[in-house]
């Protein structure tokens, strides 16, 4: 039972949220892409294992969806951003930055 | 403590309130309690807790529950237990006992109330935290309560503490990421026929901490050596505790086989109790510490280099002897005791961290895996984190090295009768990772999940590692690698974990505010997602067919009604909701007047349709959109998903009304006679108030909106009105629908009418691979902008001819009912050498039809529209059956009926 | 092979021995260090891989191969699968392959010389409502024009298979009906895997544990051979079945693939007394449960919502199955949960596996199969090893291809599959 | 003439846990961006006082409601309870482009269950998986999620007494199960 910080409601169990996969995948324009492009598109998101920039809604809460960085090997939680908004590092980057600071 | 009485084996044994059922059976003198799983050997019981692998019992008053260890159950009156060999049995009685789950939220929980723990919650308390500690004894203690003594006043002082909530019986069986424990409550067992019925007899516990202190303690760990299974032979730890603490008298002369100084510890209390130590053997070279002076000062005699390698039994199974050898002589001596008491060092419990990923560390010193581990969450204490308290000294020493013979009946997992014969084969097998010898072997694989035999299946696969050759000396235990744990820590009853999801507690029943009024109409119900909805109304006598028969006439003759309130019901405002509409359905909406409605389909990206329904224009900005009973929730998180993440610059709000609104369909050509009646503020006739438009009213002083929609093809109004008066308008409508032989009608018959007319149903006649095309929509797809899933409609596939499109199907045989789903071939094909048959399509909806007199269907059936004529066979079991592909609209092509 | 028809009466206090466990064979595999060439290496030592090498071997005469496994042998799903077989699937392409792999399990434990619990108990799959009687009963038509024995039975009939099961109208969802492939079944997960590793073994094929494929060598667009935490190893050919991970390996090797690793946990219960003899599914309540031979109840619970490796997903996934299991089976109340355990699962768009070509000449996949991939087993070996050989699919194989997803020709199995095993 | 999902029923008692539904209250979902031009029109032809935080609830948000209620439940998203007379006040403005807001009556959407008594927090706790801290859920919050896998609003009222807001197509069976959970208590 993951804890997921919705960015308005605070923490929640995962049960109240459904997963939107890999985050900043943006719409692209249809009528540019070849068919390749669009089933790209359509089917491939990100698989990583480690740190993934992902998409959740809070269903049962606000109803909001947001970004999060979620560790896809050790299930820790990183900061949650809204869309549109500026993507924070991965957690293990900032990490990295801190120590050479 | 109270004197209880207890059947076990059906014979009645005493014993005293709350104590383990093991200490009265100990006292009694009963050693063997089972025979053991595959090989049939007398065992008794060797251990304190849930660590035990041999006592394993049935409980049998109330609700027969199997597999439970003697060690943990409570004694009290009424109890009622039977000896298992290691396979259960399930209850046939239904289980009465109520099982129910709470959610906890906690500064600091502390696992185990031992000394560590007592200590660790006692620091949290200090620090102003709120502290939840549990623990699976009935008591605070853990060792100490083992060794008979109290707790310090500082310790004892915490329970009155108001920040501190201590649950005793209560057992974490998981911890799950973010500081998520669950954790099991016994509630009522131990109360035996005392419990008050309403009491959950088991209590799940979902915790989530801030903080989390792990101090589980540790288990001792038996020897392996040729026979080391015999009733009478104990762990050390356990029979001092049942000797000294239960007053267990039934041993006269114990033999205390040691690598650690816990064995001097235990002979002493065994000692002092009067129990004759005929000797401590200890595998070491040389011991030194308090225990060890004071076993000399007790006169106990002790021999270094020693081990046990056998022993031997008497006509009932249980040990009378043992057999010792010198490590270095490899000399062998015989000594008597009916109690062979083995110390082989500690196993921390290091089950919990290992669920999230933490591994346990090999330490030497304490020839045991530790877990120390600290975080501003997650902290162990006590023996876990390498606590032994400082007089232990243990040897790194798991049994002799034994012949094969000895190996056979050397065991290492009680419970599945897995010798080090079996290991030694695993090995021999070519086998080297530990899991595959676990799997192999099956050890570890009990009830008892490897709580002793794990820890010595390691250090014997070590011991065998090192003694090859002579090599690999330099390997220690932790290049063995740990077995892994999984949860729950312990074995849980299925009906604890379902808690209060049972019968119509399991899912949500969803219930029309109309519910009632159908249930006293005598309707049957059909499952719609959660939603019960009324699937026929029959009257006495009739047959589900007759009563769909009356139905169907009634809708299409007379009047029929409907309630229709689970459609979704979506409220759509702003600025952009018709850009935003057109965007999301197929067809165009930005041109719908207001007051008109309109039939829209939507698909997801991939040109797949997903879900329909029919959207009034209310106002300028204002729009009310309907979606299918089980597509409601789904639809609406689409619309927000696109608004959110696509086009946050689109000025809409979307707002779920689905039970603000109770939907009624009024429906047949006396429809408007019968409305008119009821309805005085506007008029309802066919030109004032054509198809596809929508108005505001009253009803008895009540607003209400009536749409002209019809998804029967007849005359239809749809009366859409708060919740709060759908009882009344119904009952308003049913009253003076009497001289129109008003007919209720449900689900059933809804489908019958619609199919008549050719209207999918999303999810009967689609599947999730239907494009609009398929479905013979073109009609709905626009050319003229752009909407989600256009893109794809250009994919080769799902523009290629020969894909399955819907279309009607007219059986040979007018009364025959063509099983919907039925596969479709081509006109008398056969079956392939491989006994496969080609088809061309199936059966989406089937029906018989009471207005045409005969049967029908739709289908989807490749290139479909290509093909209406043809006839085509549908294989049932051995019969064919033959029907005509014909257009999907059987009545009223021309649409003159709906006026 | 080995079929229990004995059901002793539920509720009989229990004191009967345990069923004897055939011992194993003394010999079963050796694991060797790697050598610098082979002709073909098999990236994942899972039950897929392993049948992969062993019909390379078997049916193509190919036996310098390697199988290279980061972990212990078939230590990822094959060891934590719930074992159902079965071959009624919905669509043509689908029941094709998993009819081909059961036919194959009919005949396993003779070929490999292997006893492997294989059971034909039959698979029962229920339905609850009207809608999914409808869905049923039409993968039971598609069935019997592929040749699958499937057939329908009226909730009396279920109960004369199953007599635990309730099929009252009081349940919140009660059984309707339900769809029998009498020659579905289970069979010993592990045994099946080392089966074929230990007959890939004695035809020459190398098992390599404990090694990690870290990169790809490749040249032109051409697999020339691969890295591992033991070196390079030269090769023509390369197999990625690697479930779970195969997201990761199609990376290293530069080109993407549309799956997703899911967390799926199955749970187990002690031995008890024989009281269900046939497997039964319910994908509308969740329920997927046998009783294995030793006697434990074997259950599926579901997928969890996110992607994760982590091998362990949430509890509540495990809570709400078994109170979806009590429903249907109220004997199971006092029947405990002994073990719990996760497996990393990949998922397709269409539910359906990718099994074929890559964008990278002589490299191939086999992924994707989700929560199913135990009874594919054999199947999935034999036209991956096909593949492999002739560098064009086998005709079983042809419409799983990866670009399936750019033309638009999925076989969408979600309808008929659900998190179905 | 109306009914109430519920029907007003009732359970247990006052000294441990007493639980009431309060029928039909007068329900209105706004939906409008906070600081624009949008929020200052709608709230002024409201005359309403509107809590600006997601997971807060005013009491007396009108001056001349006493009863009514006014939750936060998203950064845009109100949920008024008690307001009768709201409205026609906005009319005028929905007949604006320049205007983006959504106001909708969802009187029967859901009903309104209490909870009152020192063992209320424990009732809940048995179905409500969320932290009913004092220090995160405090007197005058609100929140969303699922109760025995309904969709509800809780509200913390006041100390020892709570709100649970239901959908109206779930009312009975969540009747069902708080009466179940609070059976040790009442």
């Amino acid at each position: 039972m993951l804890y997921i910080p919705c960015p308005y409601c605070g923490l929640r169990n995962e049960t109240e949220f459904h997963y939107g996969a890999e985050a900043g995948v943006g719409y692209p324009d249809p009528n540019t892409l070849t068919d390749d492009e669009w089933a790209k598109y359509i089917h491939i998101r990100a698989n990583p294992k480690g740190w993934l920039a992902e998409r959740w809604v809070h269903f049962a809460g606000c109803s909001r969806w947001f970004n999060l960085w979620r560790n896809t090997v050790t299930h820790e939680i990183g900061p949650a951003y809204l869309p549109f908004t500026e993507q924070p590092k991965a957690p293990s980057n900032i990490g990295q930055e801190e120590q050479k600071a | 403590m109270s004197e209880i009485k207890f059947i076990f084996d059906d014979i009645t044994y005493k014993g005293h309130h709350g104590e383990p059922m093991s200490a009265a059976l100990l006292r009694s003198g009963l050693l063997t309690i089972t025979n053991s799983t595959y090989h049939g050997r007398p065992r008794g019981i060797i251990g304190l807790g849930v660590e035990e692998p041999n006592a394993i019992v049935q409980l049998i008053s109330d609700t027969k529950e199997s597999m439970r260890p003697a060690t943990v159950i409570e004694v009290a009156d009424g109890l009622h237990v039977s000896s298992l060999t290691g396979v259960g049995a399930l209850p046939e009685a239904p289980d009465e006992a109520r099982y129910d789950k709470t959610n906890h939220y906690v500064d600091t929980l502390v696992i185990g109330a031992g000394v560590a723990g007592l200590k660790a919650a006692h620091e949290h308390l200090q620090l102003g935290r709120k502290v939840l500690l549990i623990d699976d004894q009935p008591k605070p203690g853990g060792h100490l309560l083992h060794l008979g003594m109290n707790l310090p006043s500082v310790l004892l002082d915490i329970f009155t503490n108001e920040n501190l909530t201590y649950v005793p019986r209560c057992t974490a069986i998981g911890l799950y990421d973010q500081n998520y424990i669950v954790a099991v409550e016994r509630r009522s067992d131990h109360l035996g026929e005392a419990a008050p019925a309403e009491r959950a007899r088991i209590r799940v516990w979902h915790i989530r901490a801030d903080k989390v202190v792990l101090a589980p303690g540790a288990f001792q760990r038996p020897l392996i050596f040729a026979n080391n299974d015999r009733p009478g032979i104990m762990l050390s730890h356990a029979a001092a505790t049942y000797v000294a603490v239960y007053k267990v008298a039934s041993f006269r002369q114990a033999i205390v086989a040691t690598i650690d100084n816990q064995g001097y510890r235990d002979a002493l209390r065994l000692h002092e109790a009067g129990v004759k130590i005929e000797g401590i053997y200890d595998v070491r070279q040389i011991a030194s510490g308090p225990s060890i002076d004071a076993a000399k000062a007790a006169g106990i005699p002790i021999r270094f280099r020693t081990a046990v390698i056998d022993t031997l039994a008497n006509e009932k199974g249980a040990c009378t002897k043992v057999i010792l050898s010198d490590i270095d002589t490899n000399e062998t001596f015989e000594r008597s005791a009916d109690l062979l008491a083995v110390s082989g060092g500690w196993t921390p419990i290091a089950d919990l961290p290992t669920y999230i990923g933490i591994k346990p560390q090999w330490s030497a010193k304490h020839a045991a895996f530790l877990v120390n581990h600290t975080t501003d969450i997650l902290q162990t204490a006590g023996m876990l984190a390498g606590e032994f308290g400082g007089d232990d000294d243990p040897a790194i020493f798991f049994g002799p090295t034994l012949n094969d013979e000895q190996s056979r009946v050397a065991y290492i997992d009680f419970q599945r009768d897995a010798t080090l014969h079996d290991l030694k084969r695993a090995v021999g097998a070519g086998l080297q990772s530990i899991e595959h010898i676990k799997r192999y072997t099956t050890i570890g694989t009990a009830h008892d999940q490897g709580k002793t035999s794990g820890m010595l299946t390691i250090g014997a696969l070590w011991q065998l590692n090192n003694s090859t050759e002579g090599k690999n000396h330099s390997l220690s235990p932790a290049d063995i690698g740990t077995l892994s744990f999984r949860p729950p820590y312990i074995p849980v009853p299925f009906a604890a974990l379902a808690g209060r999801e049972r019968g119509p507690l399991s899912d949500p029943i969803r219930i029309s505010p109309l519910h009632q009024w159908h249930v006293a109409a005598g309707a049957e119900f059909e499952d719609v997602g959660q939603w019960k909805r009324p699937w026929y109304f029959p009257k006495t006598g009739e047959s589900m067919d007759q009563a769909v028969r009356r139905e169907c006439i009634a809708a299409r003759k007379g009047v029929a009604i409907m309630d229709a309130s689970t459609l979704g019901k979506i409220d759509i405002q702003g600025p952009d909701a018709a850009v935003f509409l057109d965007r999301i359905y197929t067809n165009m909406f930005s041109t719908l007047p207001e007051g008109q409605c309109r039939y829209g389909l939507m698909c997801k990206a991939d040109g797949i349709v997903f879900d329909d329904g029919v959207t009034t224009r209310l106002g300028k900005n204002h729009f009310l959109m309907t979606t299918t009973t089980g597509g409601a929730a789904r639809v609406l998180a689409w619309l927000e998903e696109w608004l959110q993440t696509e086009w946050p610059d689109l000025k809409v709000y979307c707002t779920s009304v689905t039970e603000h609104i109770a939907t009624i369909a009024l429906v047949g050509p006396k429809s408007r006679e019968l409305l008119q009646e009821l309805v005085t503020d506007i008029n309802i006739s066919k030109d004032a108030f054509p198809f596809m438009h929508s108005r505001n009213t009253t009803i008895d002083g009540i607003q209400v909106r009536i749409a002209r929609i019809s998804f029967s093809g007849e005359l239809a109004f749809e009366i859409n009105v708060t919740h709060s008066y759908a009882k009344h308008i119904w009952e308003r409508l049913w009253t003076l629908g009497r001289r129109y032989e008003l007919t209720p009608y449900g689900t059933e018959t809804m489908h019958v009418l619609r199919a008549e007319k050719g209207y999918i149903i999303i999810g009967q006649d689609t599947d999730g691979t239907q494009t609009p095309y398929d479905l013979n929509m073109s009609w709905i797809v626009s050319k003229k902008k752009e909407f989600i899933g256009k893109r794809s409609f250009q994919l080769p596939y799902l523009q290629a001819s020969g894909r399955p499109q819907l279309v009607g199907l007219l059986p040979e045989d007018i009364d025959e009912i063509i099983p919907e789903g039925a596969y479709i071939t081509l006109y008398s094909a056969q079956a392939d050498e491989d006994g496969k048959t080609p088809h061309t399509g199936f059966v989406t909806s089937s029906y018989h039809s009471p207005e045409m007199g005969r049967a029908f269907a739709l289908a989807l059936i490749a290139d479909g529209l290509n093909r209406l004529g043809e006839i085509v066979s549908i294989p049932i079991g051995k019969k064919v059956l033959s029907a005509t592909i014909c257009d999907a609209v059987f009545i009223d092509k021309e649409n003159l009926r709906r006026d | 092979m080995t079929n229990t028809n004995q059901i002793l009466t539920p509720g009989t206090i229990g004191r009967r021995r345990a069923a004897i466990i055939p011992e194993q064979p003394p010999q079963l595999w050796k694991s060797v260090k790697p050598k610098k060439a082979y002709d073909i290496v098999i990236v994942g030592g899972g039950g897929h891989g392993l049948a992969t090498a062993y019909y390379l071997a078997k049916n193509h005469g190919l036996t310098n191969i390697a199988v290279v496994e980061k972990g212990w042998l078939a230590g990822g799903n094959a060891a934590r699968n719930t074992t159902i077989i079965r071959s009624n699937y919905l669509w043509d392409e689908s029941a094709s392959i998993y009819e081909h792999s059961l036919k194959l399990w009919e005949t396993l434990e003779e070929d490999l010389g292997y006893e492997m619990f294989f059971s034909q108990r039959g698979v029962l799959t229920l339905a609850h409502s009207v809608s999914d009687v409808r869905s049923k009963r039409r993968n039971l038509y598609a069935n019997a024009l592929n040749g699958i024995d499937s057939e329908w039975l009226t909730p009396q009939e279920v109960k004369k298979l199953v007599p635990i099961i309730n099929i009252s109208e009081d349940v919140r969802y009660p059984v309707h009906g339900a769809t029998y492939q009498p020659r579905g079944g289970i069979a010993k997960h592990d045994w099946v895997a080392w089966g074929y590793a230990k007959a890939a073994s004695d035809l020459g094929v190398d098992i390599i544990q404990g090694t990690e494929v870290t990169g790809f060598d490749i040249r032109n667009n051409k697999v020339q051979g691969v890295h591992t935490s033991q070196g390079t190893i030269a090769t023509g050919k390369v197999g990625l079945v690697a479930a779970g991970h195969s997201s990761i390996l199609a990376n290293l090797a530069g080109f993407s693939i549309p799956i997703q690793s899911r967390p799926l946990q199955a749970l187990v219960s002690p031995l008890l007394e024989q009281v269900l003899n046939t497997v039964v599914m319910s994908g509308a309540v969740h329920v997927y449960v046998s009783q294995a031979h030793k006697g434990e109840l074997v259950m599926g619970a579901g997928t969890d919502a996110f992607n994760s490796y982590a091998q362990r997903g949430g509890f509540h996934v495990v809570e709400h199955q078994l109170a979806a299991a009590l429903e249907l089976f109220p004997i199971f109340s006092r029947a405990q949960v002994l073990r719990t355990w996760g497996g990393i699962v990949d998922i397709a768009p269409d539910a359906s596996p990718i099994i074929g070509l890559t964008p990278v000449e002589n490299l191939f996949i086999n992924a994707g199969w989700g929560t199913g991939g135990f009874k594919a087993t054999p199947g999935s070996g034999w036209v991956m090893a096909h593949t492999m050989a002739n560098g064009t699919p086998h005709k079983l194989n042809k419409p799983f291809a990866l670009d399936r997803f750019a033309t638009g020709h999925l076989i969408d199995e979600h309808g008929a599959a659900g998190v179905a095993h | 003439m109306k009914e109430s999902p519920l029907q007003q029923m009732n359970l247990g008692k006052i000294t441990t846990v007493a639980i009431r539904e309060l029928p039909l209250l007068h329900t209105i979902d706004l939906r409008v961006a906070p600081s624009t031009k949008s929020f200052e029109a709608v709230t002024e032809a409201l005359g309403i006082n509107l809590p600006g935080k997601t997971g807060q609830f005013l009491t007396k948000p009108i001056p001349s409601e006493d009863e009514a209620l006014a939750l936060c439940l998203a950064p845009d998203w109100w949920l008024i309870l008690g307001y009768q007379k709201a409205e026609h006040t906005l009319d005028k403005l929905r007949l604006n482009d320049e205007y983006h807001f959504s106001f909708v009556d969802v009187s029967g959407q859901r009903t309104t269950i209490e909870l009152e008594g020192p063992n209320a927090q424990d009732v809940l706790a048995h179905l409500w998986d969320q932290d009913l801290r004092e220090k995160n859920f405090p007197v005058g919050s609100v929140s969303q999620g699922l109760m025995a896998k309904a969709p509800v609003i809780i509200c913390h009222i006041a100390p020892h007494r709570y709100y649970v807001i239901v959908r109206s197509s779930f009312a009975l069976h969540l009747w069902s199960a708080l009466s179940d959970a609070a059976v040790e208590w009442i």
